[in-house]
């Protein structure tokens, strides 16, 4: 009893909980401002930087404009950081056990990891700052163009298995071959619906710093912003970690340490990837974006499952 | 070229007084009176010469003069002196949009009434301002100010 | 594949940058810890040659920001003060000095945290 | 659909200097925008009736911040023009040299701010990378990284020594590469297009009566390069090219100025090629006659003018200082209209603001 409640504690909060995730998070984060800043020439932070800033926030006075819901200000970073770690926590754990896996885990992962999206639209609604307010109908605009990508494309992975579990489609490809072989427009578009989630360049409409300041989280500062950027944090590495998952498995020995070392060395690549993209594009106006999404990349990702299906 | 074309059209309209005990300067110019300011305008742009580089107010003795600063390959200079108490020239933004900033400089610097021009809002100026023109020779200077207050 | 190579290049003509500063040296300077280049001519410490000042105050009269001071009791005894949070470091007080008295040395001044050093005495030849 | 009016400066991200710009907006699209100018204005013209002439100098170099030596070039010519001074052709051409390379300076400056403003950091942080080589230059000339300093009333106060020529060379000859670098970026990466391409737009004609100047005009098409129509300096003796190009646009400006920057390494390697030998100043009078006179020269930005008036003391009656910045804010509602928000910022940086410039 006391065995089973502490490796419950530990794998919650510690590995693949709470610690792992949010360790793991700044390490991807400092990777990527340390690659950004060497792809332009710069020094860069050092490695403690995420981990100092995170520090120094928490430290910070917290301030809110003056009529703002504070009770709701706090829940929304809150839950949005909660949602991310659930989501974290049950990709992480599908490299080590198969037994936090039960069908439809994949939709749930999905789900969990575009409700922050939604989160930061309302985070930018209840500061009422008119930088917030436009961000948030930014972010708003977009939501759905890189969400409905992000999902359809990813549902390419699960239809080609014939499971909704990511233990099932995972146990596919280690039988077959990696979908990144049989599925490569898949992952580019699922890349592409990923960086939209993020809010990196060249998807950062609703951060755009030269005309919308930071947009939702404008108004924010000291704890809750903290919660925004770990949100931030712990999102890509998930993010990262469920392309891994459905697009890479089987190039690693499942349940083991070398595997997950190994699968840890897959998610590096993709973040190294990430940084590149975010380093050649400006940033893309809003009709733009959309016309991109909708014309080009959601219309490619379906024809691309009905394939699947008819194949 | 077009700048000489337009200087000659334009000595029926200038005035001669004061042209004697001015300083020299060293582009042409041509010296005319407020209510002129407009044909001349209107000889120029006929001449193609479109751009106003800019107005200088500038005091020779008590007298405040408009100095209306054109190019085109080479300068050429109209002297509007403004008389008070009419203190007043017309607009030049229906002709030429450019003069706006101009204007409103003028209007605000030297408190010149701009016919036909809304300087209501402040442009240059702080909205609460309240030292007069300060480019004016009668405003007292904020040093000046600062003195009496001092005493 | 020299082909491709090219296609790729023109559509994202920053890649082959991207790479080539990742793989050489960065070009901030880290300050503090690195020593930054000061040229010859550098506008530092406004500093005198005082056997050469003769007190014409030609250098007070040409200063832009009233950073110098001359006070002056006769012809030879007088105190040239320098103010440096008024000194722009112009280097007009250089330009103007005709005995080659007053000049800008190479050093970089550190910023102060008391009023005195803000101040110094260039020549001072009073009551001597 | 609800109108939101969103205030840009005096405090905002977008602009680096106090600028109040204040856009209406209906969903994203811009319908007008109200400027107000003012937030640095310094009142220099009416501090200079009280100073020297040779104090001046030091003000006028204040002016600007990135063009800060063709104000006091600007300044000094036309006090040279009243004193009757000639001017030793060292001089002019060790000023004409440091305006060149305060051109690319600025253009430099501009191409990573509007590089900066669409969201490419990359090529800001190289724009401003390769504009370390010209500070580095410019430093090494006169002393000061953006105060040079080197201008005086009949000449400049330092020479060139040999040294100094041999590492003008050398990083010259680097810069012109990196230049050409940052033209094959800007001319090919679609991106970069995507969102410069047919925003900002000004005809050839709205040019001519907005009475705009410099890169702004030479980018829609209008031929006016004061280096060219009016040679001041030795401009005459030196061959470039004056850039045009028709589409009016921001790309088009960028693309102007890029090329605007190559020329301006061509003259300066010229310049230093054909440097001539002697003195480097000629003495001043400190009674300045009285008279008038308008000195005009092109700045990075376009054309600055300034009316001198002296009333034959030691310090001027009158300076009138005309900024290029001025001419282009007038056009800015109108390139603003119709816009989306996101374009806003690229427009802003494409006119190429220098607020401290038209407030003065």
């Amino acid at each position: 009893m006391m065995k089973e409640l502490f490796e419950f504690l530990f794998s919650m909060m510690i590995f693949p909980g709470f610690l792992f995730l949010v360790a793991l998070g700044m390490l991807f984060h400092w990777i990527d401002r340390k690659l950004i800043a060497r792809f332009e020439g710069r020094i860069g932070p050092p490695w403690y930087q995420p981990l100092a800033d995170t520090i120094k926030l928490f430290a910070k006075e917290d301030i809110l404009p003056i009529g703002t819901n504070e009770a709701f200000a706090l829940l929304l970073p809150l839950t949005s950081f909660a949602t991310v770690l659930t989501a974290g926590f049950y990709i992480f754990s599908a490299f080590i056990t198969s037994n936090t896996s039960f069908e439809g885990d994949f939709i749930m992962i999905v789900f969990l990891l575009s409700l922050p999206s939604l989160l930061f639209f309302l985070g930018g609604w209840t500061t009422s700052g008119i930088y917030s307010i436009l961000g948030g109908h930014r972010s708003l605009l977009k939501y759905f163009s890189y969400e409905v990508l992000f999902l359809v494309t990813l549902s390419g992975a699960s239809i080609a298995s014939g499971s909704w579990s990511l233990a099932g489609i995972r146990s596919v490809q280690e039988n077959g071959s990696p979908f990144v072989l049989s599925q490569m427009v898949g992952f580019m578009l699922a890349m592409a619906g990923l960086i939209g989630k993020l809010k990196r360049s060249p998807y950062d409409i609703p951060k755009a710093k030269s005309e919308m300041i930071v947009g939702p989280l404008t108004e924010y500062s000291g704890k809750k912003l903290a919660m925004w950027n770990l949100t931030d944090y712990v999102q890509t590495v998930a993010g990262i970690a469920l392309l891994v998952q459905c697009y890479f498995s089987g190039l690693w020995i499942t349940y083991s340490p070398v595997g997950i070392f190994t699968s840890i060395l897959l998610m590096l690549g993709l973040q190294v990837s990430l940084a590149i993209i975010s380093t050649i594009f400006t940033r893309l106006r809003i009709d733009q974006l959309i016309d991109l999404n909708w014309k080009i990349f959601i219309p490619l990702s379906l024809l691309q499952n009905i394939l699947i299906i008819i194949l | 070229m077009t700048v000489t074309k337009a200087f000659t059209a334009m000595q029926k309209l200038s005035l001669t007084r004061n042209e004697e005990t001015y300083p020299p300067l060293n582009e042409k110019q041509v010296f005319l009176s407020a209510d002129q300011l407009l044909p001349a305008i209107e000889i120029l742009q006929k001449n193609n010469i479109f751009h106003l580089s800019t107005i200088t107010g500038v005091y020779q003795g008590q007298q405040l003069y408009l100095l209306y600063h054109f190019w085109q390959q080479e300068g050429i200079t109209l002297r509007i002196p403004i008389n008070q108490p009419a203190n007043e020239v017309p607009t030049l933004t229906h002709l030429i949009p450019g003069a706006l900033f101009y204007e409103r400089e003028i209007a605000e610097m030297f408190a010149v009434h701009i016919n036909g021009l809304d300087t209501s809002q402040k442009m240059f100026l702080p909205d609460n301002w309240e030292g007069g023109a300060p480019m004016r020779k009668d405003t007292p200077s904020t040093t000046d100010i600062e003195k009496s207050e001092h005493q | 594949m020299k082909k491709i190579l090219n296609k790729i290049h023109s559509f994202f003509p920053l890649l082959p940058n991207i790479f080539s500063a990742f793989f050489s040296k960065p070009e901030t300077e880290n300050y503090p810890f690195e020593k930054t280049h000061i040229p010859e001519r550098y506008r530092g410490r406004v500093s005198i040659r005082e056997e050469n000042c003769v007190g014409c105050s030609l250098c007070v009269l040409d200063c832009p920001a009233s950073a110098l001071e001359i006070e002056k009791e006769s012809k030879t005894q007088y105190r040239l003060l320098h103010y440096r949070d008024r000194c722009t470091y112009c280097g007009q007080c250089e330009q103007s000095c005709r005995f080659d008295a007053i000049y800008m040395d190479n050093d970089y001044i550190k910023p102060a945290d008391n009023k005195q050093d803000f101040f110094a005495v260039l020549v001072d030849r009073k009551g001597s | 659909m609800s109108r939101l009016t969103i205030p840009i400066g005096p405090q905002h991200p977008l602009l680096k200097e106090p600028l109040s710009f204040n856009i209406t907006l209906e969903g994203e699209n811009v319908i007008d925008s109200v400027l107000r100018l003012g937030y640095v204005h310094r009142g220099i013209e009416k501090l200079a009736e009280s100073r020297s002439y040779i104090q001046n100098i030091t003000l006028f170099e204040r002016v600007c911040g990135i063009c800060s030596h063709i104000h006091t070039t600007t300044y000094c010519q036309a006090v040279e023009g009243l004193l009757g001074l000639e001017v030793p052709r060292r001089g002019v051409y060790i000023r004409m040299l440091l305006c060149e390379l305060e051109r690319i300076h600025s253009h430099l400056l501009w191409l990573g701010v509007l590089a900066k403003n669409i969201g490419l950091n990359t090529v800001f942080m190289y724009a401003w990378r390769d504009r370390e080589i010209v500070l580095d230059l410019m430093e090494e000339i006169s002393g000061g990284r953006v105060s040079h300093a080197i201008n005086t009333i009949g000449g400049v106060r330092k020479d060139l020594s040999q040294e100094q020529i041999q590492k003008l060379n050398n990083g010259l000859t680097d810069l012109f590469d990196r230049v050409k670098d940052l033209l094959r970026i800007v001319e090919n990466d679609r991106s970069f297009k995507a969102r410069t391409r047919g925003i900002g737009f000004l005809s050839e004609e709205e040019v001519q009566r907005f009475c705009v100047v410099g890169p702004v005009a030479r980018a829609s098409g209008g031929r006016v390069d004061l280096r060219k129509d009016t040679p001041y300096a030795h401009y005459d003796e030196l061959s470039f090219n004056v850039v045009t190009m028709n589409e009016g646009d921001v790309w088009a400006r960028a693309m102007v100025r890029i090329h605007e920057t190559s020329e301006a390494i061509r003259l300066c390697e010229q310049m230093v090629e054909k440097l001539p030998s002697g003195e480097i100043a000629a003495t001043m009078k400190r009674k300045v006659p009285a008279g008038e006179f308008i000195s005009r020269s092109e700045a990075p930005r376009g054309e600055v003018i300034y009316f001198v008036k002296s009333d034959g003391s030691q310090s001027p009656a009158r300076v009138k200082v005309r900024t290029p910045t001025l001419t282009a804010l007038i056009t800015l509602p109108k390139q603003l209209r119709g816009l989306q928000m996101a374009d806003v910022s690229a427009v802003v940086a494409g006119v190429d603001l220098c607020i401290a410039c038209a407030d003065r």
